[in-house]
């Protein structure tokens, strides 16, 4: 034990998977999402509040901006790749965007929690632990995705009077006032599958654990899957677009494909990969 | 032999610096500037040469303080993350040293300031009931010599203070 | 230096709750702080198991049937999961299905004024509303499945016959006790203090979610 | 499993809230009550619980949904006997594990506050509360032969219960109203080619032009066609998606060129392009009649431009693009549709698919449906325009309304509110109080899609025929309210219809139908294999006659466009995939899901170009107000460059005045100002031609549209890349 | 034109008299300056309560505006405290004696605002009653603060510069409660006893006071540094654009001090007004103070154009555009007005004829306060409406809500200061009369000198005898 050693491992920062590091990931949850798929239907928004006791907000609220949306799908009208909108008309149409948590591995919300509300799983995934959260709401200042929501208001009564409340998920807490939430890759399906995948004695296997929203999307733009597991689907995905975790810019040995994380130049390393959306030009 | 406490105030600083320059020069015999404690309203860091080097241990005080800050501050610290359930998971660093360093300076901080001002209190005798000879005139503008000396001397002492422009003697018996 | 042990053995991944163990140790010591003390005494009946410490003195719930458990489980020996069936299978241990009471009582002790209530709600269609004895948090996702694995089925050399061992762990002796009883304090700690001795997952995510 | 021999809502009933019962609810702690508790809480147990039902885990059971007609196979989970989510059916070809967001959101239908649990009776002005029998006892009274059935899409079991009803009473009138329909493409699809819905193969398709279809959003069976479209049409040599229409809809969003031609010329577009190919691309023009080539080559490109104001390069480029990526679709939808000369416009969208050889290629025969009492029937908008006329003529002195809304969904200037008032006893079978049942005399409430048992039979299939089996999830959350099926079931026994006295409730009448369904739909299974595959699985694949379709070319005539200086607007009330017809209006979640193309959540609003937005000198989120010859309405702006500037596009499904909590007063209804119009040649209601000028009302309030900025400010949030690229690293061969 | 500091020849008894005189008999102005104070805290008081009970929603906060006034204001009282730490502990230091009449009403400053600063961050907590799991308390959940979070870093610097900046106050004024013990009667005699901790000027009392004002002025110079700097780090350690950027410490601690310079002179003029300490506080200290003001302003503007500066040649695009926003987005008459007040203004101190008229001296210190709370909104809003992701991109202005607490806080410590000044000393009247006695070379003569200094038989360090009371 040398005090350089010593050094190394206490400021070590870790980058991804196979940056080595002193924690190896039960799994690393990953999402691929095609946007030449998706149509903008909004069905993944919809399905995570089935799933996840997201609270309607209302008009009002919704309109100053406090509104919880975990899965929220953002439009754009430009294509800032492909040249000016200029035009007199939309004419290839919008961008649809869905943007949910990104997971990412160096989650720039972890660092700055003072009660340690969100930190990262043995899963690969940005945990947040709602009774913990003190509500001091640093982690979505920093998050630059601005993908944490926050519980402005008791929404119990008002959001879902009797008998609405009878559709909640038991399987995850109803949030109160003053916690921050954010998508959790539906931690209740994972833990529904891995307990599966125990309970008949197996390794847990690609397909087990689909999201809300991968599961909901009638194109199958969202694939869902564990990026450690080498035949799952998403696994795949990922090496044929040649984007690795721990990059802040891919290395591609062809340029046209389509795979890119956003934002990734921040170096929050995300687990969600985007495919480029496709027009003719 | 009974002993004394006798109390010169003057109100010319300058005579009282004199009286105590007479005391230092033995002008009467077994009295030492030892015997001398020094009430002032104000603090004469060149009075207290003359007192003798009686030299104050705060600075070590402090530094001892603040060592054990910095020892005790990283040590709970990195305890504290090491017995952290959660904290370690997700391959970063199990004792970050970047944020160690700035909590432990506070702790360096908080610790020598604290260990200071415990010092100083139990240096300064604070907390203790006032000299009986004490005289409200210290506060406001007079300063006063106060000698512990035996019966023999408290007369020489009361003409060398009245040598000096002396505005109050006061005097009392030694418990 | 035992820091430096500490890391260094993390990067061999041995024996990490023990030096998680020692370093609280040294800790509690050297701020003369207790309460992280973890437990290090095996107890005797379960193997491969240290039961959580912690006491605590439960109110007494009133029942609309004053089930006695020490007749069914101890006089009579019945297995808890006999009746808490799900408790293998599910979360929730459960409460049996009053068709599996009245399996029994259609016969048994027919005349006893508690088992013509019972057999009042039958005929009704009704469930009896039992009050919850051992309630936790609602933000907590305690599993029974996972802690029945753990120490009963998928743990070697521990009889299935000794489940109420087990069970006694959070439950305490229901064994002596008519109505159930709450005698532990089911507070994190006393999660916590368990999980760290049997090396239970740390993840949050495992109970809170 | 023991439980297929019983109805299942019996043995959901005897399961009650079991297990954790409804403890599970609350989340985190408020600042007083973090405590561990002790008897606060009740727990309940199952009488006598099924054997594979565990509390704590959910089940899942197979239904269809009644969300929209299109009829998607659904799995619902239940827990402790409550049913918390939906999901798409795997094994359905609609839609597999898709769905819309309209489907998940039948949850909240379903557990909606708002819902009807007791019948109501009018009594004086005002509709009160009353019991079952007394309800009942009025409606079995009034019912006679000149009942009228006013309702939406309906089919399999309760259609054929329907249909025998009617024969016993003797009455012929029964009316399928929807406001989103197909009437004006189904009526010429079936002179055209033969059937009304014929099955268009994206799989095969390099190309798809559509004329106002919203095939991803709201036309005929969207979740299929979004799953077809998006796993077949744009995987691989990747087709090429053309859209034509006033207003961008969600296909419009999704098309590699967006078109906006002046509303009602799209067929002299169709022309326009059908020239381009004839002349610039030789293509065969023998497949057409003389008369329709005549029509064609009125079309040059100057004049169709001209006509449309489509511009000519635009033209050409369409015309490129179906020459180069064949076989292509071509679709037209109600955009193009519900205008004066709709049924011209669908025509000359047909002409383009015979002259480029579509059909039969991409557009091939749906079959038969092998059980043919229960085949889809569909609605259409007519039936609304011969329900106010036959009322009118007297002809009608009871009706029943069930699954529409017309005095909400229906153009104002149609009068149905008034016609419905001439009606002397108004029935309606509804889970709300809505605008037309709010008028009735006896409002039965109806039990949930997830409470009742049916059968459905979508109009469109996509490959085999296939029933759908909705059964209940759960037991009903309300006692007195009774499935469509069981009140109609109640009717024939009361009127003594012989063959059904022996049934006790609609459950045992299935059980009976599906005993005697025809031995090919069987599949040699037994009555109990047979009824409970059907359960398991939540679908009937009866399989189809493979049949084949001619085309049989169309007349068209030339297609013009006029001016109207008084009013120079049209407006589009267009449809949204959400709030459907208005229908789900009264649901949180499609309130709070803003409309896909303008983010814009719980409110109404127009859209405009950012031309027509100078000239009115208005800005996102002002006021105007549209007026047309049959009323005003006032709504708030949004500007973008997906709305062709002579058109004003209002979505339908706002603007409810009696519906609920979260419905009523949100937004306006652009329904009520539309002009009573009609297409000529089939008499469907032409929603899409109305006349509005606008003006700036000055009025100015925030406006409810999610997001900040539109514009991706130069970084790499959506990246595009071109077709080609597509094509070079994934296409062909290289599935990803 | 008074040139002096201070006139040598006052009489000592006067300058008790004039001190303990202005800590006697409230007049009715006070009175009403109280009432004013309570007035506000209860404004604050009833939205905070309201905010407890409803939620966050009231105060406007959103996505993507999670923080707004309550961290900016947080911030400002924080940049307030270092007053006292600047003229205390740095001038101490350098000697500068000018300092003594007026550091102890800044040094009160220091520990109030701390005082209101600490405030805010549980205010703007979502959930206020779980706040202490911010502190590091051992518990048996075996959970911590998470230690590289800023915001913990906050709540150690936070109370141990509240910690030793109280301690520095008070034991600055031990030798002045005697005096007041000395002459006060009834409870206040009792509260003085009890506080001078039986002080009774002895030279072993002034050796290790000197000595420990010395050590306490050395501790916290670099601990008001890291304060502010851990303060810079809520904003620099994120990666937000505006606020990710390398020189915040050290302009937040330029801010810091000079803001709480401003406020020294908008209290040092309502002091002199209303106590009549005209002898005390003169012109010329005030003239000083606004030097320093001067300058520590022009370090700030400097520090915001290397801001400008570095931003604008910098490779990051999203930073460019929130720096061009603010400057022609939707808060840019702030961000002009903060520009105006904070570097425009201050250029009133570099000509004497303003420096030595109070008016407008009061007034000044005003902008340049209000600048610098300008400066902390400015930090902390448009980053939140703008930045990486355009879709989360808003304006969002505070309700009444967090207006009410911010206004409210002004009172609350207004209330405090109000206290303070009738209950202690706010000029600090041994160390006037320490600095009237050097000033009149009161030092012992040469010849004295000579005979005073250490010689080879002097007694050894320590072997004092005892001289307490019995």
């Amino acid at each position: 034990m040398s005090l350089k050693n010593l050094l190394n491992d206490w400021s070590h920062y870790r980058k991804g998977i196979e940056d080595g590091g002193f924690y190896e990931y039960e799994h690393m949850w990953g999402m691929v999402v095609d946007l030449n798929k998706c149509t903008g239907c909004n069905a993944c928004s919809v399905s995570c509040y089935s799933e996840n006791n997201l609270a309607v907000v209302g008009k009002d609220r919704m309109m100053k901006g406090q509104g919880l949306h975990w899965l929220r799908l953002e439009r754009y009208w430009d294509e800032p790749d492909m040249g000016g909108d200029d035009k007199e008309f939309q004419e290839r149409g919008g961008s649809f965007l869905p943007m949910m948590c990104q997971q990412c591995n160096a989650a720039t919300c972890e660092v700055v929690c003072p009660v340690a509300a969100t930190y990262h799983t043995p899963d690969g995934l940005n945990a947040q632990i709602y009774n913990r959260c003190i509500g001091s709401r640093y982690c979505s200042n920093n998050c630059p995705y601005r993908l944490r929501y926050f519980n402005f208001y008791s929404y119990y009564e008002e959001s879902w009077p009797e008998p609405l409340n009878q559709q909640l998920n038991p399987d995850l807490s109803v949030r109160d006032k003053g916690v921050m939430e954010k998508c959790t890759f539906c931690i209740q399906r994972i833990r529904t599958g891995k307990d599966k995948a125990a309970r008949e004695g197996r390794e847990v296997r690609d397909g087990d654990v689909v999201t809300a929203c991968a599961q909901s999307c009638p194109t199958q733009a969202i694939t869902f899957g564990d990026l450690l597991d080498k035949d799952a689907q998403v696994t795949k995905l990922w090496k044929s677009h040649q984007v690795e975790l721990g990059k802040t810019k891919q290395n591609k040995s062809d340029e046209d494909l389509r795979g890119y994380r956003v934002l990734e130049g921040l170096n929050t390393d995300p687990c969600v990969m985007y495919l480029d959306r496709v027009r003719e030009v | 032999m009974k002993r004394y406490h006798i109390m010169g105030l003057f109100s010319n600083f300058e005579e009282a610096f004199a009286a105590i320059s007479d005391i230092r020069d033995k002008k009467i015999p077994g009295v030492t500037v030892d015997d001398v404690t020094l009430k002032s309203p104000i603090e004469h860091p060149e009075i207290e040469e003359i007192l003798g080097d009686r030299g104050s241990p705060l600075p070590k005080i402090a530094l001892c303080g603040a060592i054990f800050g910095i020892v005790f501050g990283f040590l709970f610290l990195a305890a504290a993350q090491a017995t952290f359930l959660v904290q370690p998971q997700g391959g970063k660093p199990v004792i970050p040293l970047p944020s160690n360093i700035v909590l432990t300076y506070e702790m360096l901080i908080l610790f020598g300031v604290l260990s200071t001002v415990i010092g100083f209190l139990i240096n300064a005798r604070l907390m203790t009931k006032r000299h009986p000879l004490y005289s409200e005139k210290v506060s406001l503008d007079q300063i006063g010599i106060m000698l512990e000396l035996d019966e023999k001397h408290v007369n020489p002492v009361k003409d060398l203070f009245k040598g000096h422009k002396v505005v109050e003697i006061r005097e009392e018996v030694a418990a | 230096m035992l820091v430096s042990d500490y890391i260094n053995s993390r990067q061999r991944r041995v024996g990490r709750a023990s030096i998680k163990r020692s370093l609280a140790a040294l800790f509690a010591l050297m701020i003369g702080l207790g309460g992280m003390m973890s437990v290090s005494s095996v107890h005797a009946e379960v193997p491969n198991a240290v039961p959580p410490k912690g006491d605590h003195q439960g109110e007494d719930v009133p029942q609309p049937i004053e089930f006695p458990h020490d007749i069914h489980a101890d006089i009579n020996g019945i297995n808890c999961m006999y009746c808490h069936t799900y408790a293998r299978r599910s979360k929730v241990a459960g409460i049996p299905p009053t068709s599996k009471c009245m399996g029994c009582h259609s016969v048994i002790a027919t005349d006893k004024p508690r088992i013509q209530k019972l057999t009042e709600y039958w005929e009704n269609k009704e469930s009896p509303q039992w009050n919850k004895v051992h309630d936790v948090p609602d933000f907590v996702h305690f599993t029974h499945e996972k802690h029945l694995q753990r120490f009963v089925f998928n743990n070697e050399g521990m009889d299935v016959d000794n489940v109420s061992e087990v069970c006694a762990f959070c439950h305490g002796d229901v064994k002596k006790m008519t109505v159930a009883h709450k005698v532990k304090p089911l507070n994190m700690g006393f999660c916590v203090r368990c999980h760290e001795a049997n090396e239970g997952p740390s993840d949050c995510w495992k109970c809170h979610k | 499993m023991s439980g297929n021999d019983i109805n299942r809502r019996d043995f959901l009933k005897f399961m009650g809230l079991g297990g954790v019962g409804a403890a599970t609810l609350t989340g985190c702690d408020m600042p007083t009550t973090v405590t561990l508790e002790e008897g606060k809480e009740k727990v309940v147990s199952y009488l006598a619980p099924e054997e594979y039902v565990i509390p704590g885990i959910g089940v899942w059971y197979a239904s269809t949904c009644q969300q929209c007609p299109s009829g998607c196979s659904i799995h619902g989970r239940v827990r402790e006997g409550r049913v918390l989510k939906v999901e798409g059916n795997p094994e359905s070809s609609m839609n597999g594990t898709g769905l819309c967001q309209m489907a998940h959101a039948g949850l909240q239908g379903h557990y909606n506050p708002d819902r009807l649990s007791k019948p109501l009776v009018r009594k004086g002005d005002k509709l009160t509360e009353a019991s079952w029998e007394e309800a009942w006892a009025l409606v079995e009274e009034k019912l006679g032969a000149r009942t009228a059935w006013l309702t939406g899409t309906i089919s399999g079991h309760q259609a054929v219960l329907l249909d025998d009803l009617k024969k016993t009473l003797g009455s012929n009138k029964s009316y399928a109203y929807e406001a989103i329909n197909n009437g004006v493409g189904e009526a010429l699809n079936k002179a055209v080619l033969g059937e009304a819905t014929p099955r268009y193969r994206f799989d095969k398709a390099q190309s798809v032009l559509s004329f106002g279809a919203d095939f991803l959003g709201t036309w005929v069976s969207p979740v299929h066609f979004t799953k077809e479209y998006a796993q077949k049409f744009r995987t691989g040599e990747r087709g090429v998606l053309m859209v034509v229409e006033p207003k961008m809809t969600m296909t419009g969003a999704n098309a590699d060129f967006w078109v906006p031609a002046r509303p009602g010329t799209e067929g002299a577009l169709a022309l326009g392009i059908a020239n381009v190919l004839l002349h610039k691309h030789q293509v065969d023009g023998r497949v057409l009649p003389k008369a329709a080539l005549d029509v064609i080559a009125k079309y040059s490109l100057a004049k169709t431009t001209d006509v449309t104001g489509v511009r000519s390069e635009a033209i050409v480029k369409m015309a490129n693009y179906l020459r180069n990526n064949s076989p292509s679709i071509i679709l037209s939808g109600p955009s193009a549709h519900e205008h004066a000369n709709g049924s011209q416009n669908a025509a000359a969208a047909m002409l383009l698919n015979i002259l480029l050889g579509n059909v039969g290629k991409t557009i091939e025969s749906s079959g038969e449906m092998p059980v043919k009492d229960i085949a889809a029937r569909p609605a259409s908008s007519k039936a609304i325009v011969d329900f106010v006329a036959d009322v009118g003529r007297g002809d009608i002195d009871a009706v029943v309304i069930t699954g529409t809304n017309p005095v909400f969904t229906a153009p104002k200037a149609l009068g149905v509110e008034d016609k419905l008032s001439q009606v002397p006893f108004k029935v309606a079978l509804s889970m709300f109080i809505d605008e037309t049942s709010a008028l009735a005399d006896v409002v039965l409430p109806l039990a949930s899609s997830y409470e009742d048992w049916g059968t459905s039979v979508a109009a469109y299939q996509p490959h085999d025929k296939v029933i759908g089996v909705q059964q209940p999830l759960m037991q009903p959350l309300y006692k007195e309210t009774k499935g469509l099926g069981d009140v109609l079931l109640s009717l024939l026994k009361s009127k003594g219809v012989d063959g059904y006295a022996g049934f006790d409730d609609y459950y045992a009448y299935l059980r009976k139908a599906f005993s005697d369904m025809p031995a090919s739909v069987k599949q040699g299974k037994s009555d109990k294999a047979f009824w409970s595959a059907a359960l398991q699985s939540g679908l009937i694949n009866v399989g189809a006659a493979s049949g084949s379709i001619k085309a049989k070319a169309p007349k068209v005539q030339a297609v013009g466009y006029e001016a109207n200086s008084d009013y120079p607007f049209h407006l589009v009330p267009s449809a949204r995939q959400g709030l459907w017809d208005g229908r789900h209006a009264n649901i949180p979640w499609m309130q709070e899901a803003p409309d896909q193309v303008s983010k814009v959540f719980w409110d109404s609003w127009a859209e405009i170009h950012p031309k027509t937005a100078n000239a009115l000198g208005v800005k996102e989120g002002d006021f105007i107000r549209i007026e047309s010859d049959q009323g005003v309405i006032e709504t708030q702006v949004y500007i973008f460059k997906g709305v062709h500037p002579d058109v004003v596009a209002v979505p339908m499904g706002q603007g409810h005045e009696n519906y609920g909590r979260y419905a009523t007063g949100v937004g306006v209804n652009p329904l009520k100002i539309l002009s009573p119009t009609t297409d000529e040649s089939t008499g469907e209601l032409a929603n899409h031609a109305t006349r509005v000028r606008v003006a700036k009302t000055g009025a100015k309030a925030p406006f409810p549209r999610l997001g900040g900025s539109e514009q991706q400010a130069g970084r790499l949030l959506v990246g595009t890349v071109t077709a080609d690229v597509f094509r070079k690293t994934e296409g062909g061969d290289h599935v990803a | 034109m008074q040139t002096k500091d201070i006139n040598e020849n006052i009489a000592w008894a006067k300058i008790n008299a004039d001190v303990l005189r202005s800590m006697e008999n409230p007049r009715k102005g006070y009175w009403i300056a109280v009432g004013a104070c309570l007035l506000m805290i209860a404004c604050a008081v009833m939205a905070e309560i309201y905010q407890y009970q409803v939620g966050m929603g009231p105060s406007n906060l959103n996505w993507p505006h999670m923080w707004d006034l309550y961290i900016a204001t947080f911030v400002f009282w924080i940049g307030m405290s270092h007053s006292g730490t600047l003229l205390s502990a740095i001038l101490h230091i350098i000697g500068a004696d000018w300092r003594k009449p007026i550091y102890r009403f800044a040094e009160a400053m220091t520990t109030f605002s701390l005082l209101t600063a600490g405030l805010f961050p549980i205010i703007h907590l979502g959930r206020v009653w779980n706040m202490y799991w911010v502190l590091p308390y051992v518990s048996d959940r075996g959970i911590w603060p998470n230690f590289r979070s800023p915001l913990v870093w906050d709540a150690f610097a936070i109370t141990t510069y509240l910690t030793s900046s109280a301690l520095f106050l008070f034991i600055g004024m031990i030798p002045d409660l005697a005096i007041c013990r000395d002459n006060a009667r009834g409870w206040r005699q009792k509260l003085y006893t009890v506080l001078s901790l039986g002080w009774q000027g002895d030279d072993r009392q002034w050796r290790h006071f000197r000595k420990i004002y010395m050590l306490m002025a050395c501790f916290l110079i670099p601990l008001a540094v890291s304060v502010h700097s851990i303060v810079s780090a809520d904003f620099a350690m994120s990666i937000m654009p505006g606020w990710h950027v390398t020189t915040f410490p050290p302009y937040f601690v330029a801010g810091a001090l000079y803001s709480g310079c401003a406020a020294i002179i908008t209290l040092f003029i309502l002091l002199r007004y209303f106590f009549r300490f005209d002898e005390y506080m003169t012109i010329p200290i005030l003239e000083k103070t606004c030097k320093l003001t001067f300058a520590i302003a022009m370090v700030w503007t400097y520090l915001n154009l290397i801001e400008f500066a570095s931003t604008w040649y910098s490779h990051d695009p999203v930073a460019k555009e929130l720096l061009w926003a603010k400057f022609t987005g939707p808060y840019a008459p702030f961000f002009w007005m903060m520009l105006f007040c904070g570097s425009v203004v201050p250029f009133a101190l570099a000509f004497e004829k303003m420096r030595r008229h109070l008016p407008t001296m009061f007034v000044v210190s005003l902008l340049l306060n209000l600048g610098m709370w300008l400066e902390r909104w400015m930090i902390v809003t448009p980053t939140l409406s703008l930045s990486h992701s355009p879709f989360a991109w808003d304006v969002m202005w505070p309700s009444m809500v967090q207006w009410a607490i911010v206004f409210g806080s002004f009172g609350w410590f207004g209330l405090l200061f109000l206290i303070f000044v009738k209950v202690f000393p706010s000029v600090s009247m041994y160390e006037v009369k320490e600095m009237v006695f050097h000033r009149r070379r009161h030092a012992p003569s040469e010849e004295t000198a000579q005979k005073l200094h250490r010689r080879a038989d002097d007694p050894k360090p320590g072997a004092q005898p005892s001289t307490e009371g019995a």
